[in-house]
């Protein structure tokens, strides 16, 4: 069991289970010989040919809507779209059908369908390739968002994710896709869907996050717990269907609570999270509850990128906030 | 300028049974090959699912079922695909293809209950591969493209075709799909019932190409339109090109040439946008009258024949909608239950929600 | 000034706006001869010629990529959708292109263009066609959204969206196009977007909601206000920006607030809006905030669609709940 | 089958100035009427365009702007469209039209501050109308159909014109901005840089059509593809399709067939997925080698010639540099000052709020 990243994670997962199921097809830009922009589908070409490892035209809508005609006919398609922000154009493919498949069939048809896509900022990259806008997916019923923060994280999730019988987005932090590494088990790992992950322990407030802001989270964390201030730390990992009751747990314990997201903060997913908090532990609640996030405008381009997302600093001064509330 | 010629292409056109009813010459050995009784089977198709379409437009006139798109005047398209497609082959209907649904294998009550707003009625049977209707106009094309796509890989031995109106060539959806099928050199035949209006946008507002079928050049594989009044050019059309597909020979596309006779749905008026004189040239061309005027002329079809099939017809429909209106009203409760295959713990007390309501209010009621 | 219905009032300000600037153009399917399939454009191509009233082919994201180029050129595009459904085909153009226009270029170049559909349910209309899925453009940073709920709500904000320097997301409640009618003003009346509109007051709770939603919601209050119960009711009209400092001001006074919407729940505005209330008021709730909602399905077909939507019975319900608690 | 043919088509493709730099035959009237020193221009915008990139790869490489992407080898497409253009046009680029947006009026400067992440690049000078670079692929297109829609309206006397690549052409916003310019007839030009890849997909994979220009048929307008290493070839062709949209007569698709010599973007390697030996084949058609031929051989162009060019282009690109890199960094919090015209409260409580952050740090840098 070496130490590897979170992309090396998810190359892993696609090999493992393409071995395992014949059925697993991927397709996307520049999956094949190139092995993705990122890597993600490296030396898979060379292993399952390309029958197997799709590299399609540049066709987003496309891509999505050719992978719901292939996961209703039986196989498990795997599609990456470049970036997130190219995502948008396959949004009618994903909101009125993939989405829409199984029930407007009453199961009669399913959509067995991953979608893969590197997301959110701090890559330096173009515009458009910096986006978060998984509020965008949880707002639609029918699809499953996934968010792993770690590469055993992400290889356990995208496994189930695959094997998942319905419509899975799959948003793969890109900004540390390479920063951590750490030992993954070969072979069976499966991390199951719908099941929030309670990092750390602590009495004083709660903290609820997912993907790369997980890491600027456990710096604020560890900073804090250096002046007796110790926190649950929940990762949320799939974000739709939310966990809500991993998070309700933790907050009526601690009675504190800070969201962090780098997605824009108005309708983002941290405001859907604290409305749940208030509805349901109201009473427990000392302090209002605190979201540190994107701003509501688009991602700015690289050179003024850093300022548009929570860093450790920020996340400090929200759990200040709440706890000498 | 120093212009040479890249390329050239042409496109063609196909009609058998012209608009008298005649086919000339009369020696075409595709069609003098087929048995009396095809011709038979055709037209009582035909007048089958005429009247499926009328009794449907009587449904919702008398609040029987809801907005209702009836598909009069594109009834040859419609049997011509049904009689090309085998059993195993995988049918992607866009919303304007209930004849063509019937005659797949849809029984004529779903037919009713789906336009009555009841999910249930999208249910296909189960040895039936076909999509349910496509609502967003062209949407549904990229899955038959994908399920063509997974028919290659599987190496299984069908084809796939999928339906469209006029309009949906517009979309950027018909784009992709078609450029994919064109790629990877898929089994998937393309069939636009161009029936020269997207409700009430013409045809020459939809584009400026002078056929859709030459838009096939752009994506290197072959387009041809044919008569879609003409059963037998639908037919024998279709299912040359569905041989083609299942010999992995690549996509074919096929625009029907055809007229909506009728409103866009029962929601429109189109007499707000198209003259009447419009419309009874078309009547004059209807796929009915052609075909029935062959089978008169060259197999002694008579009123008695007519009267039969008639008769015949109207009981498989009245069984038909006594068997819709018998069924049980649908359960709400049921609206959560196919969402996922498990539902998850939120949208169990949502369900538990909705019950809830359901009892309060069915006590209310008593 | 006579009685008029909401769609005869959008056909109002469209034909006002259009006699007053040249440059107010229109696009969309079946806008000209037919006036749209709800007839909100009825007579204007007689009136203004088929080179303002632009019937287009069936390309959503043709229309609304066009009417941006109109708009940078110096037009005022408005474009119709026909259902709010057949919107997420455009979602890359909007959320890509209009809602970043005039950042991207620093004001070098500008996006006025106003898209209106019609949206939301209970028109007894195929799948597809009751979609209420404001969420994902108010979480969209660029874009404005506006609900209009009343006929004279309609004219005055349509003439405001229209003349508003940047993109307006202007999404008509379909179910009462026809539905009330009421007096409104010929000639100007515009009404200031991102201000909401307080449309009873009352000190034991605040009623939030917008468009179509708001004629239950007052039925529910003149029903528990024989109770002696009042409520404050806010019209939010505009749902981005949206005017926080109404909702918490009432709040503020009430202590009880319940939010009413007829789409999904999950990262639905009515989170963004709780969790406003719980960030900002959180001293001042003597309940949990409640959401009235739509289930996180898809809308079903008409057979039971009437039980999707939140109605009279279920608000009183959470007026109930939230007063008593 | 009774088949006949409904319609033909052609394709053209033309090319004046060959691989060798010989014009066959050489009395062309358009390129004899061409005096001496347009030839010369043509050449001093190649050879700069190139050392302008040339000089963005070496600022990438030394950290000095961020991820770039290169024009080498499609000079001539860009020299010949921005020579072709008046001012008073409008032009739509993607994001590999760096040269041709600086021959538009883009100071040198700028595109530097672009490709740094710095969006003050995106601001073109005030009577410069042309778009800022698209980055969603083929999604800018419509833009330019929209364009095209409010000159027609204002019966403004300019052209609109849109460069995209071959990879944009599998997009549905290029089917539908396509369409829609046939439909309305409108006075666009869509010039598409076929390099032959989109990133690691080979032209074979986007598409199974022969040609892209034969893309223009299934829009009923004219598509006809030119070398686009010829610069002649270019902008013959492109000014003529610019006149006809002025005049009223309609779009035209011109496929500039060319290669993208260097990587994608700084951030991919091309040797992954492509031969040395294609490479190198089309290093041979090099747009420069073959117009400096073509001067040599006509008009005398030395070695002296050329070293006064290299030296201007030099000076130029040197002061370029400097000044972008005397441009005070971009201040953080202009991030919220366009988003709309009026920031509404929130927006400014979110502005304050990186004011203090901003604040907090600079002190702490202190
Ligand atoms: C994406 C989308 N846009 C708009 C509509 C509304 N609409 C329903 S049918 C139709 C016209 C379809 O025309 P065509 O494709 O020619 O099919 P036809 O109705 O003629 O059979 C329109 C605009 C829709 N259903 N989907
Ligand atoms: C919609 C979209 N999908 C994917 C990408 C990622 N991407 C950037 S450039 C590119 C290839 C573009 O190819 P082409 O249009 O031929 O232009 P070229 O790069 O060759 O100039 C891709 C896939 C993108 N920018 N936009
Ligand atoms: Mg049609
Ligand atoms: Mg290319």
């Amino acid at each position: 069991m070496s130490q590897i990243s979170l992309i090396q994670a998810v190359n892993q997962a696609l090999f493992e289970e393409m071995a395992r199921n014949p059925d697993v097809v991927l397709l996307g830009e520049d999956i094949g010989v190139d092995g993705g922009v990122f890597r993600a589908t490296d030396g898979l070409i060379q292993k399952f040919g390309e029958d197997r490892i799709i590299d399609t035209p540049l066709s987003e809508s496309g891509i999505v809507g050719t992978a719901i005609g292939m996961a209703a006919y039986g196989l498990r398609p795997v599609a990456e779209i470049q970036f997130m922000g190219f995502l948008y154009g396959a949004m009618e493919q994903l909101v009125s059908h993939a989405a829409r498949l199984r029930s407007r069939t009453r199961g009669r048809y399913t959509c067995p369908l991953v979608v893969r896509t590197p997301y959110g900022g701090g890559i330096h990259a173009p515009e458009l390739h910096s986006e978060s806008t998984e509020a965008f997916f949880v707002h639609t019923a029918g699809l499953k968002v996934v968010v792993p923060s770690t590469p055993a994280e992400a290889k356990g999730l995208l496994v189930s994710a695959i094997r998942d019988p319905d419509p899975v987005i799959f948003l793969e932090p890109s900004r540390i896709y390479r920063a951590i590494k750490e030992k993954v088990p070969e072979g069976e790992c499966e991390i199951p869907l719908g099941e929030a992950r309670l990092v750390a322990e602590g009495d004083d407030l709660t903290l609820i996050t997912w993907g790369a802001m997980l890491h600027p989270t456990l710096d604020a964390a560890s900073r804090i717990s250096e002046k007796g201030i110790h926190a649950d730390i929940i990762d949320l990992r799939t974000l739709s269907p939310l966990d809500s009751s991993t998070i309700i747990q933790s907050v009526e314990k601690t009675g504190r609570a800070v969201i962090v997201h780098e997605a824009a903060r108005t309708c983002g997913l941290g405001g859907e999270i604290a409305a749940q908090i208030c509805e349901k532990a109201l009473l427990s609640l000392e302090a209002p509850v605190v979201r540190v996030t994107g701003y509501d405008i688009p991602v700015p381009l690289p050179k003024t990128e850093a300022w548009y997302y929570p860093d450790a600093e920020q996340i400090l001064d929200a759990i200040e906030t709440v706890v000498h509330f | 300028m120093p212009k040479k010629i890249l390329s050239n292409f042409s496109v063609e056109y196909v009609q058998f049974l012209n608009e008298s009813g005649r086919i000339d010459p009369l020696d075409y050995s595709e069609v003098s090959s087929l048995p009396e009784q095809t011709f038979k089977d055709f037209y009582a198709d035909i007048v089958m699912i005429r009247a499926i379409d009328e009794k449907a437009l009587n449904l919702q006139r008398t609040g029987r079922i809801g907005t209702y798109a009836s598909i009069q005047g594109q009834e040859a398209i419609q049997v011509g695909c049904a009689k090309a497609l085998q059993g195993s082959d995988w049918f992607f209907p866009a919303f304007r293809e209930t004849g063509l649904s019937v005659l797949r294998g849809t029984p004529i009550e779903k037919a009713y209950q789906y336009w009555s707003g009841d999910e249930r009625g999208n249910v296909v049977p189960d040895n039936q591969h076909d999509f349910p209707v496509s609502i967003p106009v062209g949407t549904h094309i990229p899955h038959a493209v994908g399920a063509a796509l997974a028919v290659k890989y599987k190496k299984d031995p069908i084809a796939v075709l999928t339906v469209f109106g006029d309009g949906a060539t517009s979309k950027g959806d018909f784009h992709e799909g078609m450029n994919f099928a064109g790629v990877f050199k898929l089994p998937v035949v393309f069939v636009c019932q161009n029936n020269q209006w997207a409700i009430s946008v013409p045809l020459s507002r939809q584009t400026a190409s002078a056929s859709l079928a030459q838009k096939a050049i752009a994506y290197g594989f072959e387009g041809v339109q044919v008569d879609g009044n003409d059963v037998l050019a639908v037919y024998l059309t279709v299912k040359a090109a569905l041989e083609k597909a299942r010999r992995g020979e690549g996509p074919t596309f096929i625009e029907g040439v055809t007229y909506r006779l009728k409103d866009h749905t029962t929601a429109d008026d189109a007499g707000r946008y198209r003259s009447q004189e419009e419309v009874e040239a078309w009547r004059k061309k209807d796929p009915i009258i052609r075909l029935k005027s062959y089978i008169e002329s060259h197999f002694n079809w008579n009123a008695s024949d007519e009267e039969a099939l008639i008769t015949k017809v109207n009981q498989q429909i009245t069984k038909a909608v006594e068997t819709y209106e018998s069924k049980a009203p649908i359960d709400p409760l049921s609206m959560f239950d196919t969402l996922f295959e498990q539902l998850p713990p939120d949208l169990l007390r949502q369900r538990e929600r909705l019950s809830k309501r359901l009892n309060t209010e069915n006590e209310a009621a008593e």
